[in-house]
């Protein structure tokens, strides 16, 4: 079958667009998702498809994610809009001590099948409440599973599959990437949670990354080649359930491991990573874990000290030389 | 609404069965053999049996901390809810629950709730899912005064009223905040009063009249099922126990108690009327409950011989698919 | 509230001088020179400028995404403001906030805020604080008609109602919150009907009138002045502008917004109201506008002058004990 | 000067009285703050002695810690109680959009001389919804301190190191340990933030814990070194700031690290930890650095399942045998 290019954005309305034809239980919940097809124009067309089952709501974060909750717990399939991924902080509760918990501390009487889509990241100058990325605190949180797609393909197919999953999934979609474009097959696919993919091939280190970084991680691949230095990037797509096996099958070919994520390094998920790398691979590791992530600041608003703030293709380039020792 | 003496019998019954469970729960955590928190609700039973009564079993309910009543108002078993707050592998949450975190899904009881205000977001959910799926069913979300001044209750309520969810809003109001009045803590004066805000319909009741309750429940309840919309129904009641086993209670007098007791018990008032309707007499009544006690006792019995989970089965059930 | 026709021409200016800033910033940023977002506010001129009009400097208000009136009303310079949303070293927050955080605590201003409804919370912070300082300054919060269905709406107006707080809520009902209509999402008809649910006062005012919304908002400003707790007050308003710059606007017309432009002008409306009574003449009034004009341009070159910050001064300010 | 023996809530009712006897801008806001002294009793006979300054609310969590954010922001000095630290997730919003952003989003025009007082942990049988420890989301989060104290003197010198502190400092107060107690000196003093402490000397093996683990640590300590290994506790006490050099001081010596917490392991601040030591120590270790936490499950309510979901004695000693190779 052809394969097209296509945006983040279309993939997305697509893999929504073909779920929501096969099962009459999904539904789409948030602000503003119909007038313009979503505030990243991620909806457009669907409104029109679907009328009932694209539902504008009051600005009522509880509400919209509670009713997410209890949407699934009585049989829909529901999917939550977050609007931006800053604002599950007006909704922990629903998302922390209720969808994460219901089923385990009902003894699994019910199970939750939804999706909270929040789109993330920074990198269009939003400033400190519109910009970041918190997919550790979720990994940390039991009973949820967090997906970080960066190319048009996995958004795809990760969010079928996302949809598909009897449990809540958070679903972090990097703001900056709604424009950007990939391959995507025209035969329908899904891309199932908890596999890793290798981006590059390499053979002295492992750049283990998602989301928007994986594309600075590839520019700083092909400095590093320029250099002498062939790394391996992987592509985690999901961070729980996390691929480990491929992790460490790479890492026992390049003894070396970076980690690279646009969130802030301090807490962040390049923590648990570094952390379970050391744990389970200590003896094969040729040098220290090196983890490259956002500055310990909020961010910024003015475009030369965002920039600052972030990780860039020069600082991942000197995380592999430190890992390297060179 | 109509009813009949089997039916008010059955409101008796019920409130018997609530009072006799919440006894012997006090009971057995003053013995020590229920671990963690219990908040028991003793002397609100007409407010939730009432309300409870005007619904089928397939509507839903979201209950609370203080949630062994809807519980089993709603129709659960005693004895799985003694084994879960016993904490054995037999009880509705298979031990992973507790007394705060009691649901039967088979009987639209999607759960209490530790979390002060917590249903409430949930509830619109099921409101939604009912709107989409196309039944007619209704959903009934317990709540406290307390409960009413979180930001849930105003978003949900909101959310309810414009897309027209059929949702009844119970608030037991039993004048206490854990040690808070709710006349200091709940601005506006009363919480039905808040109803106005959202142009939906706001009713206050006599929380110990069972028969009135029933009958304003219903009307919410008939007016959500048609498709108009959610109502808030507030029912003066009154916590006879502390907010917890175990509290001071430094917020109120004994007298207080007392006077409620004696003027205002939900159970002893439609005792009364039953005997004067002479739909039951005394005796009659006395072997009711002497039949409760005993499936008490039963319930109890059946929680204590239960065994204890594994300590490995808490690493099941997190999902679906792990 | 008495007024001198001093005031009264200072109102005007006021009102013009944001509506050029309004109209610089958005080509400014057509040009490409703002970064971020932008979120104008033409059309609200009244609205504004009438409730910050009744304010002392040491009142404080707390403003939105769409703040840059209110910062304006409040006694901001439009330098240091144009400078913040270049992302200038100069600018009110160095270049760390940009349009959508501003703030300048030295006029009491305690910031815009880019999460809708995250003023009211700590605006009641701020009423503590004024209570337990035992001063007379009075807090304003400003909220959009979305903002009104975030639950701390509720959980603020509660707190200020039961604590008597002396906060003036204002809402700036411009009829859209992004795409979405308020007829359809603000439950109940009016944000201001829902001040009966925490027992305050709530009033309607028309918001292109900036002299009855002066006096409204005045007494509301005394009432919690003098201690007798909160009020809501809404202002009926319309913003010409999309939600943001960019906004495709498919939920409206752009008749519609051509009407409100014709016939409900706060700017036009308050100039012609000046010179019927005599108090201005045309030709004071576009002297008036030339001047602000000059000002706006002259603030423009500022900013434009001003250096970026370096961007290691992104590791600056964190903690003031690091 | 005497030294008494006090439990951790009657140490922090003491710093709170000598605080707010010395400073008039200091309150505290919550629910249930007044009738019986706190949920804990730890506010008992404060509000005798300062009956204005000690607020009871509605439970309207935003508000409350939206509250302590505006009081800061205008000349107050304020300790907002959360009641359950479970509960920070109904206020998420108040604490990581506004608090900790406030002050560097407007240029540091403001500053937020702030104690959000928090309730952590586990072991009571409170099940899913009030048995957290979510400590490392707020280490992620630039622009908050975060304070985990174990004894009752730390629990003093803490809180009064933290009220005085002119930034946001989220204080986590374990619940088991109210009634523990310990020795605290009748003299005045402070224990600054960002000071670890060593509980235990020792040679072989640092273990680096906090809270209520410390007390596991020591009995597992006392258990190793009946099998002939000297570990070395640090009691972390702050986890922002990091006191990183004692850390590294301690490891320098013993080439070995376990990193115990209550919370869970995944996404947790061992990892963090563990990384930063990996990152920084590489060429010192002897061993993997091993981290102890609790499963990756919600909290269940029956206490059997409850304990072995927690952290306990023999895993730390098993953790630490793991670092040693032993
Ligand atoms: C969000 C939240 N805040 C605080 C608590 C602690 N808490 C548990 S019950 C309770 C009082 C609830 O009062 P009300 O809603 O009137 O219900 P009642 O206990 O009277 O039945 C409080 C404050 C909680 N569980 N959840
Ligand atoms: C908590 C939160 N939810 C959603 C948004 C996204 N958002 C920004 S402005 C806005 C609309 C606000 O409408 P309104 O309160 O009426 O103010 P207006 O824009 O009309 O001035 C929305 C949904 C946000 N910033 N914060
Ligand atoms: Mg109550
Ligand atoms: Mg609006």
């Amino acid at each position: 079958m052809a394969v097209r290019e296509l945006s983040c954005s279309l993939a997305m309305a697509e893999a929504l667009k073909e779920e929501m034809e096969r099962d009459k239980t999904i539904f789409i919940i948030g602000e503003d998702l119909v007038s313009n097809g979503g505030i990243f124009g991620q909806f457009r067309g669907l409104p029109e498809l679907f009328p009932d089952r694209i539902i504008d709501t009051p600005i009522s974060e509880t509400a919209i994610v509670g009713a997410g909750v209890g949407a699934a717990l009585t049989g829909m399939r529901p999917i939550i809009d977050m609007h931006f991924a800053d604002f599950v902080t007006t909704a922990m509760d629903e998302i922390v001590n209720q969808m994460a918990k219901i089923r385990y501390m009902f003894g699994g009487q019910a199970k939750l099948p939804l999706v909270l889509w929040a789109p993330d990241g920074s990198g269009l100058n939003a400033a400190a409440q519109h910009s970041q990325c918190l997919e550790n605190w979720f990994v940390h949180v039991p009973g949820l599973k967090v997906v970080v797609p960066s190319e048009p393909a996995d958004v795809k197919g990760l969010l079928k599959a996302a949809i598909r999953d009897d449990d809540p999934v958070i679903f972090f979609q990097h703001k900056k990437l709604f424009n950007q474009t990939g391959p995507v097959t025209e035969e329908k696919y899904i891309v199932p949670l908890g596999k890793a993919v290798v981006r590059r091939a390499g053979t002295d280190v492992t750049i283990l990354t998602y989301s928007r970084m994986t594309y600075f991680c590839k520019e700083a691949a092909r400095e590093l080649a320029r250099q002498g230095i062939q790394a391996e990037i992987i592509d985690l797509r999901t961070l729980m359930p996390l691929d480990f096996a491929s992790i460490a099958e790479s890492i026992r070919k390049t003894r070396h491991a970076v980690v690279v994520h646009e969130a802030c390094t301090t807490g962040g998920f390049g923590g648990e990573l570094s952390a379970r790398i050391t744990e389970e691979l200590f003896d094969l590791l040729g040098g220290p874990v090196v983890r490259i992530g956002a500055r310990h600041v909020p961010m910024p608003f003015s475009p030369v000290m965002e920039k600052y703030v972030l990780p860039q293709v020069e600082d991942i380039v000197a995380g592999v030389k430190k890992a390297l020792r060179r | 609404m109509k009813i009949s003496n089997l039916e008010k019998k059955a409101l008796l019954r019920k409130m018997v069965e609530i009072r006799l469970f919440e006894e012997k729960i006090g009971l057995l955590f003053q013995q020590q053999l229920i671990p963690g928190f219990v908040h028991l609700s003793i002397g609100q039973e007409a407010s939730t049996v009432g309300s409870c009564s005007a619904l089928r079993t397939d509507d839903y309910i979201i209950s609370t901390h203080r949630g062994h009543a809807h519980i089993l108002a709603k129709g659960a078993e005693p004895k799985y809810m003694f084994a879960e707050c016993f904490g054995k592998v037999t009880g509705y949450c298979k031990g992973k629950g507790g007394s705060m975190h009691i649901a039967d899904f088979s009987k639209g009881i999607l759960g209490a709730n530790g979390v002060v205000g917590g249903g409430f977001p949930i509830m619109t959910g099921a409101g939604f899912s009912i709107k989409l799926r196309g039944t007619d069913q209704v959903g009934m979300v317990f709540f406290g005064d307390g409960a009413s001044n979180r930001g849930t209750f105003h978003e949900a309520v909101n959310m309810a009223a414009v897309f027209k969810l059929p949702i009844v809003f119970v608030c037991e109001n039993n004048r206490y905040a854990s040690t808070s009045p709710a006349e200091k803590m709940v601005a506006g004066g009363s919480v039905a009063n808040r109803a106005h805000a959202y142009g939906i319909p706001g009713v206050i009741n006599d929380g110990s009249n069972v028969l009135a309750v029933r009958d304003s429940v219903a009307e919410a309840v008939e007016r959500a099922r048609r498709g108009y919309g959610p109502s808030i129904i507030e029912n003066e009641t009154y916590r006879y126990k502390g907010h917890f086993e175990g509290d001071r209670q430094r917020y109120r007098t004994p007298d207080e108690i007392q006077q409620y007791r004696l003027t205002r018990d939900p159970i002893d008032r439609f005792e009364t009327l039953l005997i004067d309707e002479g739909v039951a007499t005394q005796k009659e009544i006395d072997a009711m409950k002497t039949a409760v006690a005993a499936e008490i006792e039963d319930a109890v019995r059946f929680a204590m011989d239960s065994p204890l989970p594994d300590p490995h089965e808490a690493m099941q059930g997190l999902f679906v698919n792990p």
